[in-house]
């Protein structure tokens, strides 16, 4: 019980600290502190108290259900490897919060750090101890995350955001794949459990999908740990803060990726596949690295590409994957994590008293700075592999395994050579580490003055060289309990015997260290002069660097690659769209209705009726001379369109439709007025378009008039398909049949629109009102050409003679007084006739209103009807002679309209009817008789004002810009006087 | 041959004697040349689909039609005064 | 009936695509017209074409619902008509803006480039 | 038994009468549409329509309408009425409009000059 | 503004109203609101009265304005039938000067010239009040100067005094 | 008293009351309007939370109403079941943030904005409620007449051109609708959705190609709605045009495109259907797929915010439509839950990211850089007065909150752990893997499982890189007013319960899914109930 609240802390502690980290204020140094250091040396606590419960191979764990219908469960889960692993996060942990109090400057917004610090080693302990392995993979992908906002830390410098950005989509890629790693894996195994896929290596690797499930995996684990070639963001990362170098990229989240080999290696371990890639990845990182490494004048740069060496060398453990290989392993990851997090330290002291990392400029500073030399050196010697101390042990391990281990391919036997080789270059690399830096005379160019840091920031690093001292020289008493419980964790019944002596006799391995030690020396002391002037790789690398190859694929893909398949693939064109949209659906109908046998045409002649088909003779000549002429002679176009629309209304009368043909021809008249109104800013094309002629044009014009011709074949068929087969059961029959008993009224299809389906017409009524509020708000900020700002031709042309100075001043006056003006008179008799009809348009709304619930008619056709009677109004005089006399608030029209129109529908509501449902009767009036007093003739008032205000606000949104543009000309005029008056 | 079938035929023969007018003033409509020449074919045609809908109506024997008929008649000439408009000032509403 | 209503059908259709598939505003929204004329055409033959059957009940009495042409397609057309219209004058609008912002009527805002 | 049959003959003979006029007429003004040579002529055929060619059509319809109905249906009236009225807006403005496209141009036809007054 | 700005509108619309719904008790109530509201309406646009006088000269130019329709309905359609001896007819337009000044007046002349096949009014000049009429076929100016100063001119000036 | 049962009408009548209440107020009483508007808003969000607890509660999470009291397949009806209500809460969670957002300025940037505003929310709960294929297309044209005017608003160049493109390409699309409805009706004699999934069951050999036809030129219309590729070029250049709060309520509008797909599909075509069993699934998980593709490299490819999330909305559709079109073919439930799991974060996720592009893209020029991407738009009009001043409060650290909530974005489009996009893409994959191990070669499912986890992967590189320059490299806090980051927030805090709350979460949308492979329970939901009492005396 107690073990399983621990566990708990150890993941809740660090985010509850994190977000504590956060709000504390700015400089808040030392309270940042006490918080990280308190949470680490928690975990610490928690952590002793859990050890005996883990330590022989045995598990604590403890199960919150989150999404457990997706297998999504936070199953926490400590065995002895983990717990090996959480005393590296929390342990290193503790020392970096203190070494980073000292690091920091003050300028550095610290409970930023301190935050994201803790997070990420809550993130990371999540990782480490999730049972399930989909929830390893989410707080893995954290780890990238927080990783990332780490080494972003310093923001301002573009080598930090190119090293976050890098590190994040290197590392965050590897999460995906891992991610369908996992999948698979569970999908395999039928369990995301950690315990269940730990026991079902036989099933994963003899499954069909294991080499999928292994190279996800590998890519994985590669890319977290750093494995050529995925190695690069690691060296760019060292653009972090020095603290975040030592904890994330030496110490905890790169052995996240070993970690997950050394884990799963029992599940999918033991194959040739893992061996090859897994033992070759690792052997050619370990050699690479420690060869670059040597090239490396950064210090922080030296030490990632031994970072890089050293995962290499687990990793080739991991790839070996005998039951010593695997002791060496975990073996090494606390040995480096500890000698290497102190080197990153004292790099973080050195940069931080001598203002430079260059090994080129440091020198001689054992004289400033003797402990800090020392315990560097000590560490570093580590890093080598010099006997006695704990690199040393780990290091002679995996000599014992690449000679003694064997499995009959090339590789296998290379082993011991090449783990040679790379020891020689580590060695070199140290000492060139150790000799540039602390030996030598004192430098005299550096930055600043060096000296002692503060003796806070020191101690982490004491500490932990004086565990490279103890562990190098009583590995046994030191480290064997807990070495022991992460291998029987790992390996279980198959952990091997293994001995932590020091002495071992004068075998291969010590015989390899020692090749290796003086080989080494002799390559540093021929290398060394060379290395000064060298670049930081050497020269094949440099050719063929992967942070080149991952740059330029970074570049192709988010610019060059992405750009040339997204214009490919995608167009700005609209003719381009609306071709695709045309031919896909007209494809698509096609190839459904392509055996259809009712598209067969069968009784074409029937029913043939020569005077309408003559009435669509009309129809057709309308709409194919529209689209003949809509480019050049738009207005020719226009009164076209008036043709095909009339014959369209004609044909609704013609069978049985009054209400559409009335309906029609109305929509028709202001829609024509409409485009008549917008053809003003359309100026007359006078010049034929560049380019109409070419060849080109005329292609896409035929194209598009096959695919025009399909379509109309296409909509026609269907149209005759469906139309000579008599309909089966419909609603329309209830319709009808109830229209009158039901609805209250005579005419069907009104009393649909209005009871039986008022809802849609609720909607088509808002529809009209959003288009008015809409043109009206576009049209307030409408700009016009330039050349459509000019008075139309028609009035610029003056017939009658100039006006005197008499005539100027009353036609002054008329223009202030709002009368017609001269121009006006052009059109004085017509308006008068206009000004007649309004009367009698008022009179044709009432009617049509009254008469629709029975009869043609309704709230629609009177709206439009009553828009209609303004309109000729307007067309009668202007726009300003008009409203000085009928003032008309269309937007108030429409608001009231609507709510008028639901209030009505929802009058039910409250006698416990649904939305909408009406009430009809007929009530007698004494003289008048029986009248329709239906609540749907309320609805249909509110259609009404909606109508009339959506039609009148957009048509006098449009009149209005006349208005304007004489406004702005006013102005360009005064504006020209005034110039010429200067 | 009966009164009633005499009318019948004339309806029928009105009917394509309107049609044919329709035509034919779509034909002016179509050929121009001039802006006014359409609008006065667009006119004439309304007028024909106007008195078409009332034939139509006397031959199907129904008065429900009318309503369209009165429609072209009262508000059909707005459409056409527009346009003509818009060919004397360059703008429908000023 | 049926095959001059269908091939005018087609004729409206094919013309309004040819036009909405054209490069300048103006054909565009003509187009639109036309293919709105085409489409309610077709909405309206699918309640099969009959003559002098206007859907305008007796008052009581039974009710023979084949004597009447359909009213769902017709309620459906007229909801249709005035949807299209609403969207044409706003497509109108908004040509006129972009003609106004791009000094161009091309639908693309910006003369194709040869 | 068509409602046609159920007209009295001579009523029908005479609606027949009035719808043929009307209709011919109209046909003729469509016709003129067509035949005649300019514009300003073009604009007197129209007129044949909207005079006694919907007349006609529209007495025959309201005979029709009353005689079935048995009462006076008169609506035809109203709407003969609007066309008189309605039609020459049209034609006033659309005649108008050419003038002055025509002066425009420069191609006035000779004898409106005196109007220009110059 | 008072409730019957113009009455003669609103008795017109309510004639108009029943000759279109049918003459019975309850379309008259509704044609006489109707009629009042049309008033109304057309009251915010015609400040002038609409003034009528004189029925009996009502009834007799609508009886010659009828008849003159149709006698220029058979010439006109004539005359188009037998368009192929075009040289024959000379169609022209008239300046004619007016004495009418009552818009009203002027709008009904205009119906009444266009609406009868042969003529078509064109324009009125507002400086000197002449009417520029389009004749089809224009054998003699003066012919229809006459014409409409005697037949038409006088009897509207009675009736819109 | 009027009863609960007419909540389900509410979310339809209270944009549509207080949309028309605003019109009543001219433009200069803003405040008030922006109240009402929020009002509307947070009553939306209570009657939508109201309505899931409904479907969640009633036993077989069907609640039917029957407009005007007219029995089912005549009149229009609405039909509430789970799938409904969740995407009446995803529009309503949407819908406040944004407007909030709007408060702040855009609002002002323009006529009226509130009442447009108020009227897309009617007819997109009007989408998602109805169960009557025309009001359907009744719906859909509210929904855009209110997106071309909230598109256009502020007006300006780009939005107009955007707008010619959105409103042509739409209005052709409702030309198709109307054709397809039309066919249908004509062949079926029905337009009830659940009248027509039994009538298409008991098609004739003879009348199934035709229905099949209608089904084609009606998912022209979705699809485009839906933004499937190659029918969505128009979205990148519409959404980034918009002004963000616009842009990010629109983002539920491609949503409502791809629930027509999955009721219609579910519903004519689902297992009951006969030989229409599956019909243009294939169609739907190709073209889905294409359109993840695109979206992909759209991201990858564009430069400025806007245009990325606008590319992401592709990525989100593409998505959804294959797990619909793989649900549809294989039956598979449990995918269908994933998606719409995803589908919720995904959009609510790309609505923040609407909404900070501008606030991060402040940085670059302050509010003279918001000047000059609106100024074209001021030039005429002395009444027009000029959005800037009175923004309210501003606060500080502008760049660590625009961070935080940036990166919580980030994740969560592309699917990074441990945000409910994680949620959802895992909820997807495992299924899609489940599926692919049963039957041997359904490249479909690997397909998706691969590109899932690729676009999520561009996502990332691509995002990542634009945050980095947007907010790493510029020191300068952008003035950031409270109104702005608050709302932004919401969404977020939004996001974050939902991945607590995924398990319920995922057990409401695993009920959804199946009920919506097993359509019986809707159809004879809508067939049997009877009206209320007789409408008429
Ligand atoms: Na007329
Ligand atoms: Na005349």
């Amino acid at each position: 019980m107690l073990a399983e609240t621990l566990i708990l802390l150890l993941v809740v502690l660090p985010f509850l600290g994190a977000i504590a980290a956060t709000t504390m204020p700015v400089s808040a140094r030392n309270g940042e502190v006490v918080l990280g250091g308190g949470v680490m040396l928690a975990g610490l606590v928690a952590l002793a108290a859990l050890f005996d419960q883990v330590s022989d191979g045995r598990v604590v764990s403890r199960t919150i259900e989150w999404v457990p219908s997706i297998g999504l469960d936070l199953t926490l889960r400590v065995d002895g490897f983990a717990w090996l692993m959480l005393l590296l996060v929390f342990g290193i942990g503790f020392l970096v919060v203190i070494y980073a109090r000292y690091y920091l400057s003050p300028a550095d917004p610290v409970p930023r750090f301190y935050g994201f610090l803790l997070a990420f080693a809550g993130a990371m302990v999540a990782m480490l101890i999730s049972g399930n392995i989909l929830v390893m993979v989410v707080f893995w992908e954290l780890t990238s995350v927080f990783s990332f906002l780490l080494i972003g830390y310093w923001h301002q410098s573009a080598g930090a955001r190119d090293g976050a950005r890098t590190a994040l989509i290197v590392t965050g890629t590897g999460g995906m794949a891992l991610l369908a790693a996992m999948i698979l894996l569970g999908q395999v195994v039928g369990s995301y459990r950690l315990d269940d896929v730990l026991a079902a290596g036989d099933i994963v690797r003899a499954h069909e999908w294991y080499p999928w499930i292994l190279g996800l995996f590998l890519l994985g684990a590669f890319t977290k740990s750093a494995q050529v070639p995925f190695h690069f963001w690691l060296p760019n990362a060292m653009a972090a803060p020095t603290p975040v170098s030592a904890y994330l990229h030496s110490a905890t989240m790169v052995k996240a990726g070993v970690y997950l080999l050394v884990r799963f290696s029992p599940v999918l371990g033991g194959t040739p596949a893992w061996f090859w890639i897994v033992a070759g990845t690792g052997m050619a990182t370990l050699i690479l690295g420690a060869l670059i490494a040597l090239y490396r004048n950064d210090l922080k740069g030296l030490l990632a590409y031994s970072t890089i060496s050293h995962l290499g060398l687990i990793t080739a453990l991991a790839g070996i994957g005998s039951g010593g290989a695997i002791v060496a392993a975990i073996f090494h990851i606390l040995n480096h994590a500890v000698f290497k997090a102190s080197l990153f330290m004292a790099a973080g002291i050195i940069d931080h008293e001598t203002g430079t990392r260059d090994m080129r400029r440091l020198s001689g500073l054992r004289h400033s700075m003797p402990r800090t030399s020392a315990l560097a050196i000590v560490a570093a010697a580590a890093m080598g592999g010099v006997p006695l101390l704990n690199g040393f042990l780990s290091k002679e391990m995996f000599f014992a395994e690449a000679a003694d281990w064997h499995n009959g391919t090339w590789l296998d036997t290379a082993l011991p050579y090449l783990a040679t080789l790379a020891s020689i270059f580590s060695i070199a690399y140290s000492l060139r580490f150790i000799v540039q830096v602390f030996f030598g005379p004192p430098a005299t160019d550096l930055p600043k003055e060096p000296h002692e840091p503060a003796a806070w920031m020191r101690r982490p690093v004491e500490l932990l060289v004086l565990l490279v001292l103890l562990v190098g020289f009583w590995p046994a008493a030191m480290i064997g309990a807990v070495l022991q419980s992460g291998v029987l964790a790992v390996l279980g019944v198959d952990a091997p015997y293994y001995s932590l002596a020091l002495w071992h006799g004068f075998n291969t391995p010590l015989k390899m260290s020692l090749t290796a030690l003086a080989l080494g020396t002799v390559l540093y002391l021929i290398a060394a002069p060379r290395l000064q002037r060298a670049n930081e790789a050497p020269a094949f690398l440099e050719r063929l660097s992967a942070q080149a190859l991952f740059d330029r694929l970074m570049l192709l893909l988010t610019r060059k690659w992405s750009l040339r398949l997204y214009r490919r693939f995608g167009t700005r064109h609209l003719q381009v769209q609306m071709r695709l949209v045309v031919l896909l659906v007209a494809a698509g109908a096609a190839a459904t209705l392509i055996d259809a046998t009712r598209m067969w045409p069968r009784g074409l002649f029937q029913n043939f009726d020569i005077t309408f088909a003559l009435m669509w003779l009309a129809g057709c000549g309308c709409a194919i001379g529209a689209a003949v002429q809509a480019k050049y002679h738009r207005f020719a176009a226009l009164a076209l369109l008036g043709g095909a629309g009339l014959v369209t209304a004609a044909t609704f009368a013609w069978f049985s439709a009054p209400d559409l043909a009335v309906t029609q021809l109305m929509v028709e008249v202001v829609t024509t007025v409409l485009l008549l109104l917008g053809l003003r800013w359309l100026p007359k094309r006078s010049q034929e378009i560049a380019g109409d002629r070419s060849y080109q044009a005329r292609a896409r014009r035929a194209q598009d008039l096959v695919i025009a011709s399909v379509c109309g074949v296409g909509v026609a068929s269907l149209a005759f398909a469906v139309m000579t087969v008599a309909p089966g059961l419909t609603i329309g029959d209830w319709f009808r049949r109830n229209a009158y008993a039901e609805g209250g009224g005579t005419n069907a299809v009104n009393v649909i629109l209005v009871d039986f389906r008022a809802f849609d017409t609720l909607g088509e009524i808002t529809v009209l009102g959003i288009v008015a509020l809409t043109c009206y708000a576009l049209l307030r900020r409408f700009r016009p050409a330039p050349e459509s700002v000019a008075l139309p031709s028609q009035q610029t042309f003056v017939e009658l003679p100039p006006l005197s100075a008499a005539e100027a001043e009353c036609e002054a006056e008329a223009k202030a007084s709002k009368e017609p003006t001269r121009h006006d008179v052009m059109m004085a008799i017509p308006s008068v006739i206009m000004q007649w009809m309004f009367p009698v348009a008022i009179a044709m709304s009432a009617y049509l209103f009254l008469r629709g619930h029975d009869l043609p008619g309704g709230g629609f056709a009177a709206g439009v009807a009553f828009a209609i009677a303004l309109l000729l109004q307007y067309l009668a005089t202007n726009v300003r002679w008009i409203e000085s006399r009928i003032t008309i608030l269309p937007v108030r029209w429409i608001g009231a309209g609507l709510l008028f129109a639901v209030g009505t529908g929802a009058g039910s509501l409250l006698f416990g009817y649904p939305f909408l449902t009406a009430h009809a009767q007929y009530v007698t009036i004494p003289l008048i008789g029986q009248v329709p007093a239906a609540t749907a003739l309320l609805f249909d008032l509110g259609v009404f004002a909606v109508v009339v205000g959506a039609t009148v606000l957009i048509q006098i949104a449009i009149a209005h810009q006349s208005l304007r543009s004489a406004r702005l000309r006013a102005r360009d005029e005064a504006e020209a006087l005034s110039q010429e008056e200067r | 041959m009966t009164p009633a079938l005499i009318l019948a035929w004339v309806l029928l023969l009105s009917q394509v004697c309107l049609v044919s007018a329709l035509v034919l003033a779509s034909m002016r409509a179509i050929r121009g040349p001039r802006a006014q020449d359409r609008v006065t074919g667009l006119d004439t045609m309304y007028v024909c689909a106007m008195l078409l809908m009332v034939v139509t109506g006397m031959r199907q024997g129904t008065h429900f039609l009318f309503e369209a008929a009165l429609v072209i008649g009262t508000l059909g000439f707005v459409a056409t005064t527009a346009m003509a408009k818009f060919l004397l000032r360059g703008e429908v509403i000023e | 009936m049926e095959l001059v209503l269908s091939v005018s059908i087609g004729v409206l259709v094919a013309s309004g695509v040819w036009l909405t598939l054209r490069p300048r505003t103006f054909q565009v929204i003509i187009g639109l017209c036309l293919l709105s004329y085409g489409v309610n055409l077709f909405i309206f033959a699918m309640g099969r074409l009959v003559e002098g059957a206007a859907p305008i009940m007796p008052k009581g009495g039974f009710v023979d619902p084949d004597v009447y042409a359909d009213p769902v397609p017709q309620a459906l057309v007229l909801t249709a008509i005035v949807i299209s219209f609403a969207t044409t004058a706003l497509f109108l609008v908004v040509i006129m803006a972009s003609r106004g912002l791009t000094g161009t009527d091309h639908v693309d805002g910006s003369e194709r480039n040869p | 038994m068509t409602h046609l049959e159920q007209l009295p003959p001579s009523v029908a003979l005479i609606i027949a009468a009035f719808v043929a006029l009307g209709s011919i007429l109209t046909l003729i003004g469509a016709l003129g549409l067509i035949r005649l040579g300019n514009f300003y002529d073009r604009l007197h055929a129209p007129t044949l329509a909207t005079s006694w060619g919907a007349g006609g059509i529209l007495l025959g319809s309201v005979m029709m309408f009353s005689t079935l109905g048995s009462r006076l249906v008169v609506p035809e009236l109203f709407l003969g009425l609007m066309m008189l009225v309605t039609t020459p807006v049209t034609l006033m403005v659309l005649g108008r409009a050419a003038l002055h496209r025509d002066r425009a141009e420069g191609r006035a036809p000779y004898d409106t000059l005196p109007l220009s007054k110059k | 503004m008072s409730m019957i700005p113009h009455p003669v509108v609103s008795i017109l619309v309510t004639i108009l109203w029943m000759v279109l719904t049918g003459f019975s008790t309850g379309q008259l109530v509704l044609g006489v609101l109707v009629g009042l509201i049309a008033g109304v309406g057309y009251g915010r646009l015609a400040t002038d009265r609409v003034r009528l006088r004189r029925p009996g000269m009502m009834l007799r130019l609508a009886g010659r304005v009828a008849l003159d329709i149709i006698q220029s309905n058979y010439n006109v359609a004539a005359l188009i039938l037998h368009d192929r001896r075009r040289h024959r007819r000379k169609s022209g337009f008239v300046r004619i000067p007016l004495d009418l000044t009552n818009r009203n007046a002027l709008a009904t002349l205009a119906i009444i010239v266009t609406s009868t096949p042969g003529t078509a009014w064109i324009d009125l000049d507002p400086d000197d009040n002449h009417l520029l009429l389009h004749v089809f076929d224009l054998k003699d100016e003066d012919d229809w100067a006459h014409t409409i100063k005697t037949r038409y001119e006088p009897l509207l000036m009675e009736i819109f005094r | 008293m009027i009863s609960p049962v007419h909540m389900i009408v509410a979310p339809i009548l209270i944009p549509l009351v207080s949309g028309a209440i605003m019109l009543l107020y001219d433009e200069r009483r803003r405040r008030l309007k922006q109240g009402i508007g929020l009002a509307s808003c947070g009553l939306q969000l209570v009657v939508a939370i109201a309505l899931i607890l409904r479907a969640k509660d009633s036993g077989d999470a069907v609640s039917l109403y029957l407009l005007g009291d007219w029995a089912s397949p005549y009149g229009i009806v609405l039909v509430l079941d789970r799938l409904s209500a969740v995407m009446l809460l995803l529009g309503s969670l949407l819908a406040l943030p944004s407007l909030l957002y709007a408060g702040a300025r855009w609002h002002r940037n323009g006529q009226h904005f509130g009442p447009l505003f108020q009227f897309l929310l009617m007819g997109v709960n009007g989408a998602f409620l109805t169960g009557d294929l025309f009001n359907l297309f009744v719906f859909f044209e509210v929904m855009l007449a209110a997106s071309y005017g909230l598109l256009l608003h502020g007006t300006g160049r780009a939005r107009v051109g955007a707008g010619l493109h959105y409103i042509a390409i739409n209005l052709l699309a409702a030309m198709l609708f109307l054709l397809g409805v039309a066919l249908i009706y004509g062949v079926t004699g029905t337009l009830n959705m659940a009248d027509l999934a039994t009538r298409v069951a008991n098609l004739s050999a003879a009348d199934r190609p035709l229905i099949h036809a209608a089904a084609v030129l009606l998912s022209g219309a979705f699809l485009i709605k839906a933004a499937m590729w190659p029918l969505c070029f128009w979205l990148p250049n519409a959404y980034s045009a918009a002004a963000p709060p616009v842009a990010a309520v629109f983002s539920i509008m491609t949503k409502v495109g791809v629930y027509t797909v999955i009721r219609l599909g579910m519903l004519l075509f689902g297992p009951a259907a006969g030989a229409s069993s599956g019909f243009g699934a294939e169609v739907l998980v190709v073209g889905g797929l294409a359109t993840i593709v695109f979206g992909m490299v759209g991201v990858l490819a564009s430069q400025d915010l806007s245009r990325m999330t606008g590319n992401l909305v592709l990525v989100s559709s593409g998505t959804l439509l294959s797990v619909v079109g793989l649900a549809l073919e294989y039956q598979s439930a449990p995918m269908l839950s994933g998606g719409l799991y995803y589908m919720f974060a995904s959009t609510l996720a790309i609505a923040a990211l609407f909404l900070l592009a501008e606030p991060i893209g402040r940085k670059e020029g302050g509010i003279a850089g918001l000047l000059a991407v609106t100024a074209e738009a001021y030039g005429l009009d002395p009444e027009d007065e000029v959005a800037t001043g009175d923004v309210g409060p501003v606060i500080p650290g502008a760049t660590t909150l625009l961070g935080i909530a940036f990166l919580t974005c980030v994740m969560v489009v592309a699917g990074l752990p441990p945000f409910a996009g994680f949620v959802g893409k895992l909820a997807m994959l495992a299924p899609a893997v489940d599926v692919a191990a049963t039957l041997p070669f359904v490249w479909g499912h690997w397909l998706f499982v691969a590109l899932l986890i690729l676009s999520g992967l561009a996502t990332m590189i691509a995002m990542v890189r634009w945050g980095i320059q947007s907010l790493w490299a510029n020191a300068d806090e952008p003035p950031l007013p409270m109104v702005e980051i608050a709302s932004v927030m919401a969404l977020v805090g939004t996001l974050v319960l939902l991945t607590f709350a995924a398990e319920p979460a995922m057990r409401y949308l695993d009920r959804t899914a199946e009920a919506l492979t097993q359509n019986s329970v809707y159809i004879g939901k809508v067939m049997t109930t009877a009206p209320t009492g007789t409408g008429t005396e």
